[in-house]
């Protein structure tokens, strides 16, 4: 790892960028835990479990507290910050981690945004209940404001009908929060409502499939599914702010979760350039290659900071923060690309095997992409975002 | 003015549409369509019907069994094949091994393999790359020791594709390690079959297996099997790897790949609207399409002065760098246009077969795995560094 | 020059890249001419001339056939076909002429093309006569047809009000080729006519100027300025066809310009390359440069295929055409910034000089971006092309 | 979690923005932000102000008249000044021949020296870089030759930067012919005022001139002049290269420079709207934003360390890299934005008391030239593959 990353991996305080002591030991405890118990063949193993990850590591790492982390006080956690995210996402990306903790994330975001009760919650920081949350759906391409499926009242309960997709982790949760209709039309913010959907529920339908970076997706299809008041999640028709809220945590996890991959990946790849001998030198020696990878590594730098900057805006106003959150996306996005074909490119054949690690970090960091928003949907949100009345940049907004 | 074929060309082209029309079977073409996987018997059926037809051995004499086309004729058929859906021909017996025993082989050689290159007996494949020789191939280590009247060959190959179809490998090995590494080495002609001969596949990270490492261990190889004198196997190599280069830029290969790309962008909804509509990805896709545009005038021009007998040298390594990066953005932009349903991993989807409902689009199951698989575009047939430097010494003299 | 280059200039017939005898007898005649009389010095004695370029090189290249070549024999000329177009400007931009042979260009196929009358357009063609065309305006950005300025009838006269920005080599014209509506608005393509402005003519503002490619422009006032019934030019209110035509040609012409100087600012670099010592090496050794020159070389091949498309559609159906000229100087464009910027950061300080040409052939290059529509401008224009009903690519589309 | 200065810096920014409302001329303010000339006497006025405030030295210690500030301090009063609109102080007094004086320099030559630098009363500018000595500069041949008392100075420097204002120059020289390249250098000051010292001026692609060269014919320099022992100039001028370089990415610059673009980009029209409503130039505009949005935390983070104590070395490099690479988009795009109007070339709307009227857009006069002018930003203090190098090297030990 180079020096720079190493001295400067947070943004905790004004102008200090060194973590907090319980950050650091956060980020030691799990990377010693990953060390030992998840190396590339434990990951592996896991991949060929029933559930597609390894429950005993998920309760090991929920033991750690990782899972509380990623929350607040208020919902049961002891950490839930911007840099909190970030410190356990990043560990996880450095090991390419199966486990679910993007889904985990945010259903319980959501779930504890939405009022819902603290039994529930801390089943599921103490590991022992799966959640996920499927706000996406076919039609809606990466904006979780275009939901089509509906929630529509009958007597007491609810009803909903609809399909959602690639739902990260889909077939092991034991609680599905879904954004569904019961108002409103096309990407209209209002009239969005979630509901907590338990698993095995009648006219709850999944299917399971394996994702091409190694963890597993589904598609949840409810058809006629009937659920009781208690399962409405937050208000009526107003979850949009709070799908919003959660979607903000999870690209500052997924920003993080690349920040550790691409780091893993260009420290594979310089190795390699150092040791990989071609006419006489290693090929470290090109000069093309060196200037090549200056740039991957300015690149990792600014995505680092884009992330920085999404971390330190969760707590901030919605305007500011969700500029910051479409301005890491994008980042990352154009970042991982490069770093991930760059990585493969230098590394040659090799670099295209299954077996070698490195090729599954290249297909993590490009899959993040398509995960929460793409390049391309986040730079033309942060347009739009703009467009709807950011003043110009002041002389105070370095400060901001 | 008009951008063109001769009369005489399109007249080509008719002839070469009709038999594709005709004789491709459409199970095949369906497969490369769809970016399915093809069988060892797609591939040798196809082979067949070519060879019937006299159409298989494109680049050899026409007194050997080729076809006795012009430069732009192959062009053409490569273009119009790629177009239809057919499947590339596996190029190691045909397009490789071919030409070289025409040009270094004994009588005996040429008279025992060429007819079963092209009625498809023996199956080839290429033995060059290995573990610490890739760009670098003349530090390759697997060494053929002489032993009465035969060989003896240990050592490894790696990145064989289709070794695990093939009969028969022609490899370069050591036979002298006592001079500079490009003079100790031999072109060799191994049966697969012999004993002491191990394929092992290797898996590339789309899970496919495409390439693999073959290890000798003690194999025996009769000295007849020597191609060119010995220790003159680099001269061999050399010929071999400026051979065939008309379809290297992959014009119909990517022209395929945009009529993909563009349904799927059509189809696919962003905001309300097609994809294809969405300004970012609408300025991608035309990004490409008009660079690809550019490089099938690019590719004429190179073919046009091969044409009158100029011998397209270091713009063949400009077409592949330009040919590869095209084509790599295509898959790549196919990948995005999937959005989420890129993740989907379901390679059961690309076999003979599979009739699950798809996951996502129908189109989606191939297209990531296919984005990663390409990668390999711009590494193998001597990766884009080596091409950019072969621009830069040859055609730029720096 | 690299082999390719000179191997394969032109697309002239199917399949043949050979330049005809002709056009090869026009390329090395004005080549000659231009190696004797118009080297850099006596270009910068051409820009210091009254009128901003050489009067005697003018007529001496009219008397050649230069101009004569850009016009096809209806109009007077002994060319007009894109690859002569093509022949002439790739010639004046290998030596960075500022001659005034755009305006020429343009106003000499729009006067053709309204059926102006033969001693007009023959004194354009012997070069006695020096006429430019005014077609964009201020608010319109590089869209022709957003024409502001209006043409009313004032008894058997037009009255036009307006006015006319960065017209080439405005001054000196003698005739302006100017476009007004006489009808609709905004960006309609009815409504627009096109009229014959004398120099000199009642109601003419003139302001001239220094362009920083070492030409000149200028920007056209008419305050009522009142003409006769005979300045119409082609048919009241639909002149857009004849504008789309000449800019067709025009942007052809752009394009081999361009192609002209990015040729010598290429050579000029790998000559730099190859001699320039530093480290005790020529820094052409240095591998980075290589790589980045071999990228310059292919994106300047892909040019020439632009260029060529463009060229050779110049006389086929309207969409094919216009679709092709879109994407030839988008990519020029694209590609011109790239080998400016290129040629000047490896030249280094020097390649930044006033005395050096490279420095004025960058300038020319980025600049011809600026003309006739930039990359962007151009990019956007194809897609909406394509979304205006094309097929999606055939077998047969090869060969169209 | 906010992100921003602490109080004690907030408190600091303000005093630097009242000092710079009060004091900085309107009139030098306006030349900064428009693009416009600034003379002589716009440089020395400023460069007066700030020593009077004892705000000039930024980097020298509080007992020789700096300000005493932290690393911090330093950023944000640059970056303050950059948004007002403050000129940049010339660097080679204050900020590159002080620091070598205070390490290197005779206490004769501090004390005489030192403060008519802060004063005014000299003018530096700096004698590096010769024709054949670029990046290469260690191949510098301008020589000083020992006579009595005195060196004797030939040969020539380039890309002397406002030389013509300059009286005093600092160069390299070569003062030993017979050893390793380094080795022969030394450090010397020359009063420009000797007889043989001739200044022409380099006219840049703008029309510009900056830069000069300076010629040295038999110039009689006192040995007294000499800083550092004779042949260790090159331990001296690494010394100057790594010192000072807390603005190196230009941050206020750039981003003085994305108001500009972003005025210019909400007035200009295409296709009916204004043309930060058009896709493309919207996606391009938003790119850079981001990138200079990430580039600012960038550089606090290696200020940070640089805080604490850790000595960014090819952090440096990173920033310069990207800090221009931004500043030449920035200038590209303000080009683009203008559209036709990008031609036109009128350098005398640049200089004082012109009141003529603008041709196109009233702030269209400088953004062409200021893009080609630009281009230097990859070139100068060590081009950018230079520093591409250095940070493969020293950082990724490559």
């Amino acid at each position: 790892m180079s020096g720079f990353l190493a001295l400067l991996p947070f943004w905790t305080a004004a102008m200090d960028f060194t973590p907090t002591d319980e950050r650091r030991m956060l980020a030691d405890t799990l990377g010693r835990y990953l060390a030992t118990e998840y190396d590339f063949e434990a990951r592996k193993r896991a991949m060929a479990a029933p559930d597609g990850f390894s429950r005993a590591a998920w309760a090991g790492m929920a033991e750690l507290g990782v899972v509380g982390a990623l929350f607040d006080e208020a919902a049961g956690g002891f950490g839930g910050a911007g840099f909190d995210v970030g410190t356990v996402f990043e560990a996880l990306g450095r090991s390419i981690v199966v486990e679910p903790f993007l889904g985990t994330l945010l259903a319980g975001r959501l779930l504890a945004a939405g009022g819902a009760d603290g039994e529930l919650l801390a089943s599921i920081i103490d590991g022992s209940t799966l959640a996920t949350a499927a706000l996406f759906e076919a039609d809606g391409r990466y904006d979780a404001m275009r939901v089509a499926m509906r929630a529509e009242r009958s007597g007491e309960d609810w009803v909903l009908t609809g399909t959602k997709a690639v739902v990260p982790m889909l077939e092991a949760a034991d609680v599905v929060v879904v954004s569904a209709r019961t108002g409103g039309q096309g990407a209209a913010e209002a009239g969005i409502s979630l509901f907590a959907v338990r698993r095995g529920a009648p006219g709850v339908e999944v299917r399971g499939y394996g994702l091409i970076d190694g963890a597993r997706g589904g598609e949840l299809r409810l058809d006629g599914a009937r659920l009781d008041a208690s399962c409405l999640v937050g208000p009526e028709g107003g979850a949009a702010p709070l799908i919003e809220a959660a979607l903000a945590a999870g690209v500052v996890a997924l920003s993080y979760e690349a920040l550790g991959a691409m780091g893993a990946a260009r420290d594979a790849t310089l190795d390699y350039l150092r040791t990989r001998v071609q006419f006489g030198a290693p090929i470290g020696k090109s000069q093309v290659l060196q200037h090549r990878m200056a740039t991957v590594e300015i690149e990792i730098e600014q995505a680092r900071s884009a992330a920085i900057n999404a971390a330190a805006s969760l707590d901030g106003d919605r305007h500011t923060r969700e500029r910051a959150v479409s301005a890491a996306k994008y980042t990352i996005g154009r970042v991982g690309t490069l770093v991930a074909e760059e990585a493969i490119q230098m590394h040659g054949g090799i670099g295209m095997t299954w077996e070698l690690p490195l090729s599954h970090y290249a297909k993590r960091i490009v899959m993040i992409d398509h995960q929460l928003g793409d390049e391309d949907y986040h730079l033309q949100r942060y347009i739009d975002l703009g467009q709807r009345g950011s003043p110009a940049i002041t002389p105070q907004d370095l400060a901001s | 003015m008009e951008i063109g074929f001769t009369p005489a060309e399109e007249a080509f082209r008719d002839e070469v549409r009709a038999f594709l029309r005709e004789k491709l079977p459409p199970r095949t073409a369906a497969k490369v369509l769809g970016s399915k996987r093809l069988t060892r018997d797609d591939l040798a059926e196809w082979h067949a019907l070519l060879n019937a037809r006299g159409w298989l051995a494109v680049g050899w004499p026409a007194d050997q069994g080729g076809p006795g086309w012009t430069v732009m004729q192959g062009f053409i058929f490569d273009l119009e094949c790629a177009l239809a859906g057919a499947p590339r021909v596996i190029p190691f017996g045909v397009k490789m091994l071919g030409p070289v025993l025409m040009k270094y082989g004994t009588e005996a050689q040429k008279s025992h393999y060429l007819p079963r290159i092209l009625d498809g007996t023996d199956w080839w494949c290429q033995g060059y790359s290995e573990p610490g020789a890739g760009s670098d191939l003349a530090s390759l280590k697997t060494a053929a020791v002489r032993d009465g009247d035969h060989y003896v060959v240990n050592g490894q190959k790696t990145w064989t594709t289709l070794a695990q179809y093939a009969d028969h490998i022609f490899c370069l090995v050591r036979t002298d390690a006592s001079v500079k590494k490009q003079e100790g080495i031999s072109f060799l002609l191994i049966d697969m079959r012999t004993p002491g001969v191990e394929v092992r596949p290797i898996v590339t990270l789309d899970g496919e297996h495409e390439v693999n490492e073959v290890f000798f261990t003690d194999v025996r190889v009769p000295v007849g099997n020597l191609v060119g004198p010995e220790n003159a196997g680099w001269t061999v190599a050399k010929y071999l790897l400026t051979h065939e280069r008309t379809n290297i830029a992959g014009i119909g290969e990517s022209m395929q790949a945009l009529n993909w790309l563009r349904r799927i962008a059509s189809r696919e909804t962003s905001n309300g609207r097609s994809l294809d509509r969405d300004p970012l990805f609408a300025a991608r896709l035309a990004r490409v399409e008009i660079d690809l545009e550019n490089m099938k005038t690019t590719n004429l021009r190179v073919l046009a002065t091969a044409q009158r007998g100029g011998a397209p040298g270091a713009e063949s390594s400009m077409l592949k760098i330009r040919g590869t990066e095209i084509r790599q953005e295509l898959t790549s932009l196919t990948r995005r246009a999937l959005g989420p349903y890129a993740q989907p991993f379901t390679p059961e989807a690309l076999d003979d077969g599979f009739n699950g409902e798809p996951v996502g689009p129908p189109d989606a199951a191939p297209v990531a795995a296919e984005y990663f698989n390409n990668r390999k575009l711009s590494i193998y047939g001597g990766s884009n560094e080596v091409q950019r430097g072969i621009v830069a010494k040859a055609l730029l003299r720096l």
